[in-house]
């Protein structure tokens, strides 16, 4: 008799060593809240090269500083938002204007729709959202088609290959879930990552907890099936939702050193990458680069 | 006989629970206590990492018990259950590879039953070819019986009236219709009340006969032939093993005293 | 400066009044969990006629004897389940069987698919389940088509005029929620309905609540919106999630009826319409004609 | 002039809560607490059935306060909130008869705002006709302002780079690009930190001007004709019971401070 259930627990560098060149790879984050930096970070020094990369709907610092560090072909994201910091997104815009990447220009219903047919098995969606606008000529595989004397936008399957994300919590087993704190809404972008995904999903948590746990609240659970990466402040410099605040002073520092390449001068990025990605060795020698009392002061309100 | 592994009930959650893998997730619907208990053993003796997919809910749960909307199941609640959802759930069977997918192997049972494993639900025909008799609907069966990657079907009552040559309408394709239909595979195993049934060259076959009858009368009251000719082998009681789990999920013997319809007329 | 807020609380004939002849009607209920009876019976003491329901997706006595009673032309269900009573919902065999209602074949997932289109202004959705089944030959409107090599069926947009529903709570301003004791799952098909609805969403609760409760744990909402009827024990014979569980003998009793009608004896049928549905005034009415003791049994232990 | 109600985000809360009515539901991004101002104060004022959609949540606040991941709302996170749900509730826009759906008004701005009410948050093309600055991009207003009944446009920067002829790229179609693809109506408003614009044939034109800016003003930093001729009307400053219900739902005087870019180059 066997009553050993199979650990999803997985080191950071094992979880990027999932990664291949080329890959489809759904990142979660919205805005400024939880994007898995320590993952990201890591898939960074791994040197992976020419992602799709499916983040958001609307993506942050992860969906830049991979595109910053050379890592991605093409972005499918709905915008990169860095409100309150910078109008623009450094990396994104400078890699799009440059031609470095591809856009696959959407809006966040149309992301949506194209990991809902993935997850459903259905070749495309028709969505009378975006009709006479310039998303069908920005992309050649988004076209625009009549049904029933209307007009609709045929929005074809994304399928994803990987799916990486932070959440508060998760037990070893690999249902991953959100902070009970958690106020701004229970899930963005996890489970229709996760459902669209034909293969690993990975989870970086604040903490594991146990089994018995997630089991007591099972309405909190965002996410099952996931491998999972004990990685605390693994969505610094984004916030963890319930957990604690983004630091946007990281994140006008991040973007000043993009804004300087940008507009020609290549040395504070590179600076920047080299202190605080590949620099570190791992996940806590980044922490180390920012320093303990520093994260303490963005931890919101004990319970 | 008597105690935990004896009856009907015992014998057919083990031979089920013998058909569930490890890592897989098995669904099947909410009033469907055998099949829970089937599912359970298959986690506590050879499958761990068995995900029960039962109803809105993937349970982990010590024991079986009365339906979850009952007051004998009101202490056990929020026990065991890992994750709860809506119902629309059930859509996600349709990424097989996701890690969120509704389920990999799927229970389903019929009105009818034919030679390549369809099943029927939705009703019976007159001899003038129009619905004579109007069955139940395909509740969740169609789209999870089409989807996912392993079907087995489960009929406890086993009769001339169920294991038809042809159903008489289709709510979840068998091997030749799945295969037409640009469908890969088809139902693995169909387990009854008196025998378990595989599939070869996508017909049904006798596979072994459960202790309590014999292959003649599986053949009986089966309305199509079951090959192969000669001996077939005897299905396995309960083990030593599977006892003592069932003796754990099921203490008070609710399975021993399950009422399961185990033939039906034989003509 | 105003700060009357409106309040959407009706009584049950005011709700039923929104039906008319000939409407496509979404109902609540789940096998015997959290069938709108209460609303169900005062629309058949209206003598509603034509109606196409839309309900289940796996629906119960609420369909039943709404067929049952004459009300019905046409039902979208994926089945009607009466397990563990009889094998077969009486009403809906009898009626399907001598051609009196047009049923919509469908099973679970065809169900929520026709919602989500019309949810999402979709004409029709593709999906890979049902082909080679019965379904598509028994559905004119429901047809296989080719589609980068596969087969789907194509699953038109099914909207609805109007929902009622069933749930232990709401605010008189149409926060609509579970019981926090609801352990099958939150939610059926009552955000399906209401999202798919083009109509007034009617809920039928075991109790209203002051409005700081639903703004205490909005998590437990299941629909906003709602116009909303105290109706306790407005599910009988039904159970409501987390409150109290079905009356099966009662269900057997009404199975009974229904049967000897199938088999040609309309009298039992045509006694229990008139002791529990015409006789009674209204659901206080009906609720004397089954008696408060034997409900209080069946009421789930107190938290 | 100091307290609640003076300055540029006082009027323009007042200005765009004239224009939400009762039992509408309105929505808007996250990073906005100028508009969740604008909301409430209606709420209070005029629209108490106004159904407030701020990020995921349906809110009914008594105050507006720092962003909601900040620790310093914080203590207010579970207050006033009737309604929490995942993300992709955003499609439910696409049915605007349901009592569920995501809203009837929103609110949306852009990097270029055109004469017929398109927006832009692609990015703007260079001489060559290609992509040379490129936008944040179309964020949720693609689908929304396409799908929800009223459309208010929102620009605190009213410059000519911002209001320009026709928009380079659209993320938002306006009133002939819309008829053009068969969908009825198009924006009502537009709003800036000067004056206000309606629309006549489809076409922008000046509503009123703000009082601390004239109407050549805001003509020599539209890049477009903004009829009609002749004298404009005053934008309305808060009233008094403007103002009171501002120092309710402001009481510490956030909007007088918030920055808000007034301006632009005029040319």
């Amino acid at each position: 008799m066997s009553d050993e259930r199979a650990e999803r627990v997985l080191d950071a560098s094992e979880a990027a060593a999932l990664v291949r060149d080329g890959m489809v790879v759904g990142l979660s984050g919205f805005s400024y809240q939880n994007p898995p930096m320590a993952l990201v970070r890591e898939i960074i020094r791994r040197r992976v090269k020419g992602l799709t990369i499916v983040s958001g709907p609307t993506s942050g610092i992860e969906t830049d500083l991979l595109i910053g560090a050379g890592c991605v072909r093409r972005a499918v994201t709905a915008g990169v938002a860095f409100e309150q910091v910078v109008p623009m997104a450094p990396a994104f815009r400078r890699a799009a204007e440059r031609g470095e990447i591809e856009v696959w220009e959407c809006d966040e219903c149309l992301w949506h729709l194209a990991l809902k047919a993935a997850a459903w098995g259905m070749p495309y969606l028709l969505w009378r959202g975006g009709v006479g606008t310039s998303i069908p000529e920005l992309n050649p595989d988004l076209e625009e088609v009549q049904e029933g004397g209307r007009r609709y936008l045929k929005v074809p399957a994304r399928p994803l290959d990987i799916v990486f994300l932070h959440a508060a919590e998760a037990d070893r087993f690999g249902n991953v879930r959100a902070a009970r704190q958690a106020y701004l809404g229970r899930s963005f972008c996890e489970r229709a990552l996760a459902l669209a995904c034909r293969g690993p999903v990975v989870a970086s948590v604040e903490r594991l907890v146990p089994d018995d746990e997630t089991l007591g609240s099972p309405e909190r659970t965002l996410v099952r099936g996931a491998f999972v990466v004990e990685a605390p402040w693994g969505a610094h410099p984004g916030g963890t939702s319930g957990r604690y605040a983004p630091d946007l002073e990281h994140y006008a520092e991040y973007a000043a050193a993009g804004e300087a390449r940008r507009k020609g001068d290549p040395q504070p990025y590179q600076r920047y990458l080299e202190r605080h990605v590949y620099g570190p060795e791992d996940h806590d020698g980044y922490l180390r680069t920012i320093g303990a009392g520093r994260l303490e002061a963005l931890r919101l309100g004990a319970a | 006989m008597s105690g935990a592994g004896s009856g009907l009930g015992p014998l057919l959650a083990c031979v089920l629970a013998r058909e569930l893998k490890d890592g897989e997730v098995v669904a099947f619907g909410l009033h469907a206590e055998l099949l829970l208990a089937a599912a359970l053993l298959a986690q506590k003796l050879h499958a761990p990492n068995l995900a029960i997919r039962h109803g809105l809910r993937v349970e982990r749960g010590p024991e079986i018990g009365p339906a979850a909307w009952t007051d004998a199941r009101r202490s056990h609640a929020h026990e065991g259950i890992e994750y709860l959802e809506s119902h629309d759930a059930i859509l996600d069977v349709a990424n097989p590879a996701s890690p969120m997918r509704f389920c990999d192997v799927f229970l389903v049972g019929g009105l009818q039953i034919d030679r390549e494993g369809s099943t029927n639900l939705i009703g019976l025909k007159g001899r003038d070819g129009r619905m004579a008799l109007r069955g139940p609907g395909s509740i969740g069966t169609t789209s999870i019986g089409t989807l996912a990657r392993h079907v087995i079907l489960f009929s406890p009552e086993h009769s001339r009236r169920r294991f038809v040559e042809t159903v008489d309408y289709v709510s979840v394709p068998g091997w030749r219709r799945r295969a037409a239909a640009g469908l890969e595979g088809g139902p693995a195993l169909c387990v009854t009340s008196i025998a378990v049934m595989d599939f070869a060259g996508g017909l049904m076959r006798l596979r072994s006969v459960h202790p309590h009858a014999t292959a003649d009368e599986v053949r009986r009251r089966t309305s199509f032939p079951l090959p192969p000719e000669g001996p077939v082998p005897v299905t396995l009681p309960p083990t030593a093993a599977e006892r003592a789990a069932l003796e754990s999920i099921d203490p008070s013997g609710r399975l021993e005293r399950m009422p399961i319809p185990a033939g039906g007329e034989a003509s």
